[in-house]
């Protein structure tokens, strides 16, 4: 864990200068072609990751608990899910986020509810670790009128406006121009809010993430493009469906930072974030921040279609770098939190659960006449 | 502008109506703004965004990419997150480019969020044909988007509907788009210079008549009143509407005309096959079966992509002889 | 397979039949090569190509990036130059993200070429709702599809049609959908092991009657066919039509229907708005005017995008009964 | 133009190791993060230009003739086709090639018509240089029935089957993917064809061309992928529709070469299109050309809407690169045609144009039947 954030750090700084510069595409061009390659690689070095403020010192013991908290609410809520639907308690599909924990949480420790992310299929992460509460997210899943969306959304549409979160997408592809939209209204009403667009490895190579980078780059919008990179797209792994093993070698063809970080790793995950998006708000335009990360279920459930597309051994070998297991150690090697007290706090979080999900079971469904409500919007309705 | 008097009545083309509602709405609503592939430094290849980025600036009206995706992902993420983005999609036809942020993402982001997300965004776009600009820039494909439950569609058929229904669109909440026409930009007529309103989900009647309704949609409402004006010479007395927006579709003013004349016509530049016109006549006689003296006829265009040669994209697009033949098979004459 | 005397009526799920039709298709044609998401190691998401990678090998049966726009591309390309590509669109829902591929090239790319390019290429896609896969994951949007000259579409309801419709689909040097239905997919039946065409084009006929003629797509059919047999129960005897192919859609066999039952009601799955009922009751009312006895009705999915909740899901749905209270209100009972 | 040329060719060679290596994502991500900038150098680094077999001694004077006789018929239809548009001739939208000749001459001079190519809306150069003939090219712009598409493509969607030219494209990126799939064709049927993909700066920015490039590059297909970047898409120059200087900088990202070259020296583009065009017809995989270029007339028409996006001196700057006059004082010089050869030449294409031009003009319209004929293929018909 320690060893990939130490990597990442003895990474060289680079010039600070701005990648969307706009020189005459003539003169560069004929006048000397050789002069890319050069040109390129000083673009593609991805910054240092050194921090400033705050962060110099390394997070506070606050921070450490709130991203610790983040993985495991996730976790246990996506454990609990899991078996729910499996139970037939859940209808639809339902695509779960165990594993990839560390990425939701580094990255959202440094958003706030000004912020807007856009996420995948793959969404309750994104949603909780934004601040989404187990109650209104349990309910949606179950499709009651208590839920996020009143039930119409569902595990794949799941989002709160409140909290910034642009919605999971059941479309592959679907969240980055949207996030990209949202990073120009910051900059449109020069706040210093960012936006991120969380997205996977599969979803790359969709034409709609490519438009998004670019015109992000271009504007130089407060947008990071997060891609969690688990190795797959459904049943696909990444070697069968691009020629590239670092989806971060994109970033130098928008002209935009490409920075790789250890998506098992949460600190290495919150500072490879917190780089970008302090480079954001601060005007330096957007970062692809690829996550190697990797899902411990199937691509739908827990259990999935059970096809062999990968090995038990290759699971096993991931879960021994899982985030939060190792983030524990760290936590009591550290002395911010006691094995009694972690306990405690998974316990609670069950409890919470349980709670929750009665909650959800008691809630009413949606009633005839909501069904053809909230297709337009209807001044004072 | 500024003159102290009541200014004399005032002709503008079609393009500079469009320019002006554009104008308008940058200048009352500080939150929207005009992005598109070549409006700001061009002005738009049909002109109709010419001046603006000078008003403007470039925070306003802004050039982008030849990335429709993107640019209709922009105009989903700005205008759920407070700004009121006009997105301008040059030719109707490039809308596959960008179907999945249309359908998927615009139109329905409301509803599947529970009604907790709001899309104040307008799109302009170029439909028609006319200008042997041949099958990927000449298609009226308002059928796909009326379609889509959460998506507005309004096609202005003039000048004054042109500004009024931007005006229109852009202050609704909903994601609305506007199809205009290009054989339609040199057209004149009186247009006010104030900001006014061209209500969306109203059609209107044109002329009124006594024998048979056409409905028409968009540049066809000029052909359809040409060919009432021929009609007038075998003595028939046709009423004209102008069905102005596809979606909300305005089925009470279509069925009042009909219940009068008892027979219908439907006019669009669409293909015929899976147009609009079969949805209106399959509402015409749900709601009004019993007034129909004859079966609800469409002239529109024909089974082919748009052809390129001039002698064969006259024959596709319907005209005011099309129009003047299909009443008169209609009323058996 | 190669048992010496004539073999059992065999029965097999909609799922399987699809992937006989698939089967048959790589067996019979050399050039023929099946591409997309997940279709290979993974046999596809609904499991329709479980075994063909092992059966005919990784140059025939490909895996592809989640690219859909570069799928498509693939399926023109390919088809242009000799290939005979099979393309698998996982979701239909997923065509706005190819749509100007489908539409802006395979639909049109014969015509603009002067009919110098053919492209027998076939795009199999899964359309419908019944899972709670909600707003993107859901729809039915074949009326997009028939709006597009050039392209054939069609609709299996059941396991016998899905296998000789792939068939049929595949031996067309046309573009064809086969929109196929994901609630099906266990729905069995006997279909036989050797290789069949159905007709693109042609509806069937699936139970006579005499007193209204019910006009249903996809799965529909066995909404309509349990609604007739509900409404026997009244002493109503409803014909039933499996449409069976949207373009070219067969309006002589319903019309010739219509004439013996005066009266008519669409049933299909996509919203009804903008749907393909629309053109269908023009066309009928174009033709058998005088044969109406009643409006033709429509029974379709209601103007919202599809919601999650089942509880709603169920009611958006069009079903038997929904169908059942159509009739009776066509008929006025 | 001979400076450019040595500037590319002074390039270093590269490992021979191909781009599309199919490494095991999980291994070199998590466990060395840092490892990244070092792959995708070696995968950057464009190939050596050096030639090899025949092209080592340069091309044969036949060659060199007869890429000038491609660039000279192309001016020259483009000069007269313009003209004729604005007497008001010529229906519809014309986007005219002077300027880019030598891309498409250089391009073509190493393909047959059993190779395919997509063109774009800019295509009469491309269908030129592939073979097309001059009367049915004015008949089709003229929308008569003599034309290559019956009069029913005109100029944007103009093509030749039979020259391997699958058509000029009203879509900006639209051809892209159906040239991969052209090559997946070639690659399935197992012959050495090759498929080229011309398309623009401004097509770059385009979802289609990244989701085929991907796709090219993955399935390692006989697809070259030719990018005309003339500094402007419309009325937009480069540097306000992507933050990047060389769109070759994207080929890395997909795990192809990369390669730039002087699009107004057709000996240039002859080189580099000749080494990815071989690497393709070995088996080698895709390559992203990128050609630095200029067009001299308005983005449609010569005079277009007369605005001032660029400036005069701009213009005339790059006409001192001008392509034909460059090499024909070269072509001279080496001995190859004499001036008395080359004005011959250029009256006998002239008298052909005008010739073809009658016989367009002479040619019918299409009659009223064949409106709706080609829509469907019908067996027999
Ligand atoms: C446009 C589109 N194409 C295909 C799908 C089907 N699909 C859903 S998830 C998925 C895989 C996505 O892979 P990736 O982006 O790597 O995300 P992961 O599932 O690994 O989190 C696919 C192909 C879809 N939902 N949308
Ligand atoms: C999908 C699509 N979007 C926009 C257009 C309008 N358009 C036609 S040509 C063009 C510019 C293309 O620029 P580039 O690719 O650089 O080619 P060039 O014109 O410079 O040859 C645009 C925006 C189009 N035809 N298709
Ligand atoms: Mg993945
Ligand atoms: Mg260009």
């Amino acid at each position: 864990m320690a060893q990939a954030k130490k990597k990442a750090a003895a990474k060289k700084p680079a010039a600070k200068k701005t990648a969307a510069k706009k020189a005459a595409p003539k003169k560069s061009a004929a006048k000397k072609p050789a002069a890319k390659k050069v040109a390129a690689k000083t673009r593609k070095a991805p910054r240092t990751v050194a921090k400033k403020g705050a962060s110099n010192q390394g997070p506070s013991n606050k921070t450490l608990k709130e991203m610790h908290l983040k993985m495991l609410r996730i976790r246990r809520f996506e454990e609990r899910s899991g078996k729910l639907m499996e139970d037939g308690k859940v209808p639809g599909a339902l695509h779960l986020y165990v594993g990839q924990e560390a990425v939701a949480s580094g990255v959202m420790q440094h958003l706030t509810s000004e912020d807007w992310i856009t996420s995948t299929h793959r969404g309750h992460g994104h949603l909780l670790a934004k601040g989404g509460e187990f109650k209104p997210m349990f309910a949606e899943l179950f499709g009651r009128s208590t839920g996020y969306c009143k039930g119409k959304g569902g595990s794949m549409h799941i989002s709160n406006m409140d909290l910034g979160m642009l919605g999971a997408n059941g479309i592959v592809g679907g969240g980055p121009p949207i996030a990209m939209g949202a990073a120009f209204s910051n900059q449109f009403q020069g706040n210093k809010n960012v936006s991120v667009a969380f997205f996977g490895d599969g979803a790359s190579n969709e034409g709609s993430v490519h438009e998004a980078a670019n015109m992000a780059a271009l504007y130089k919008l407060p947008c990071i493009f997060v891609c969690e990179n688990n190795g797959y797209g459904e049943y696909t792994r990444q070697s069968k469906h691009q020629a590239i093993v670092d989806v971060a070698d994109r970033a130098s063809g928008y002209g935009m930072p490409g920075v790789i970080c250890d998506g098992m790793d949460v600190m290495s995950v919150y500072e490879a974030a917190g780089e970008a998006i302090e480079l954001a708000r601060s005007g330096g335009g957007p970062t692809l921040l690829e996550c190697k990360t990797y899902r411990y279920y199937d691509h739908v459930g827990i259990r999935g279609m059970g096809l062999n597309y990968r090995t038990d051994e290759e699971v096993e070998e991931w879960k021994k770098k899982d985030a939060i297991n190792n983030f524990e150690k760290r936590l009591i090697q550290l002395g911010v939190m006691s094995r009694k007290q972690l306990d405690a706090l998974d316990a609670k979080i069950c409890e919470d659960i349980e709670e929750a999900i009665q909650y959800a079971s008691d809630s009413p469904f949606p009633t005839p006449d909501q069904l053809l409500e909230d297709v337009y919007y209807v001044k004072g309705a | 502008m500024s003159e102290a008097k009541k200014p004399e009545p005032r002709v503008l083309p079609y393009v500079l109506a469009i320019n002006e509602g554009i104008r308008t709405v940058l200048s009352e609503q500080d939150d929207a703004f005009l992005a598109g592939e070549d409006v700001a430094e061009a002005g738009s290849v049909y002109g109709y965004c010419g001046g603006l980025l000078d008003q403007f600036g470039p925070r306003r009206v802004i050039d982008t990419p030849i990335s429709e995706k993107g640019i209709m992902g922009l105009g989903v993420g700005a205008s759920a997150t407070g700004c009121r983005p006009i997105i301008d999609l040059m030719f109707m036809d490039f809308i596959g480019e960008c179907m999945d942020e249309v359908a998927n993402q615009m139109a329905k982001m409301r509803y599947m969020f529970g009604g907790k997300a709001t899309l104040p965004v307008t799109v302009l776009t170029m439909g028609g044909a006319g200008g042997s600009m041949a099958a990927q820039h000449s298609q009226s494909l308002e059928a796909w988007l009326a379609h889509l439950p959460g998506m507005k569609v309004v096609m202005p058929s003039d000048a004054y509907d042109a500004k009024g229904m931007i005006i229109s669109a852009c202050r609704d909440d909903n994601p609305v788009f506007v199809v205009l026409n290009k054989s339609s930009l040199a057209m004149s007529m009186e247009v006010p210079e104030e900001s006014y309103e061209v209500p969306l989900g109203e059609a209107i009647v044109r002329k009124q008549g006594t024998d048979l309704t056409i409905v028409a949609f968009g540049r066809m409402v000029h052909e359809a009143l040409d060919a009432a004006e021929q009609l007038k010479d075998v003595g028939l007395n046709v009423e004209v509407i102008d069905a102005r927006s596809v979606q909300p579709f305005d089925t009470a003013t279509v069925v009042t005309s009909i219940k009068k004349t008892h027979r219908a016509l439907i006019v669009h530049e669409a293909v015929k096959f899976g147009g609009i016109g079969g949805e209106i006549t399959a509402q015409i006689q749900e709601q009004a079966f019993d007034y129909l003296d004859a079966p609800v006829m469409r002239v529109a265009a024909p089974f082919s992509p748009v052809p390129f040669s001039p002698a064969l994209e006259s024959l596709y697009i319907p005209n005011a002889a099309s129009i003047v033949a299909k009443v008169k098979e209609t009323l058996e004459l």
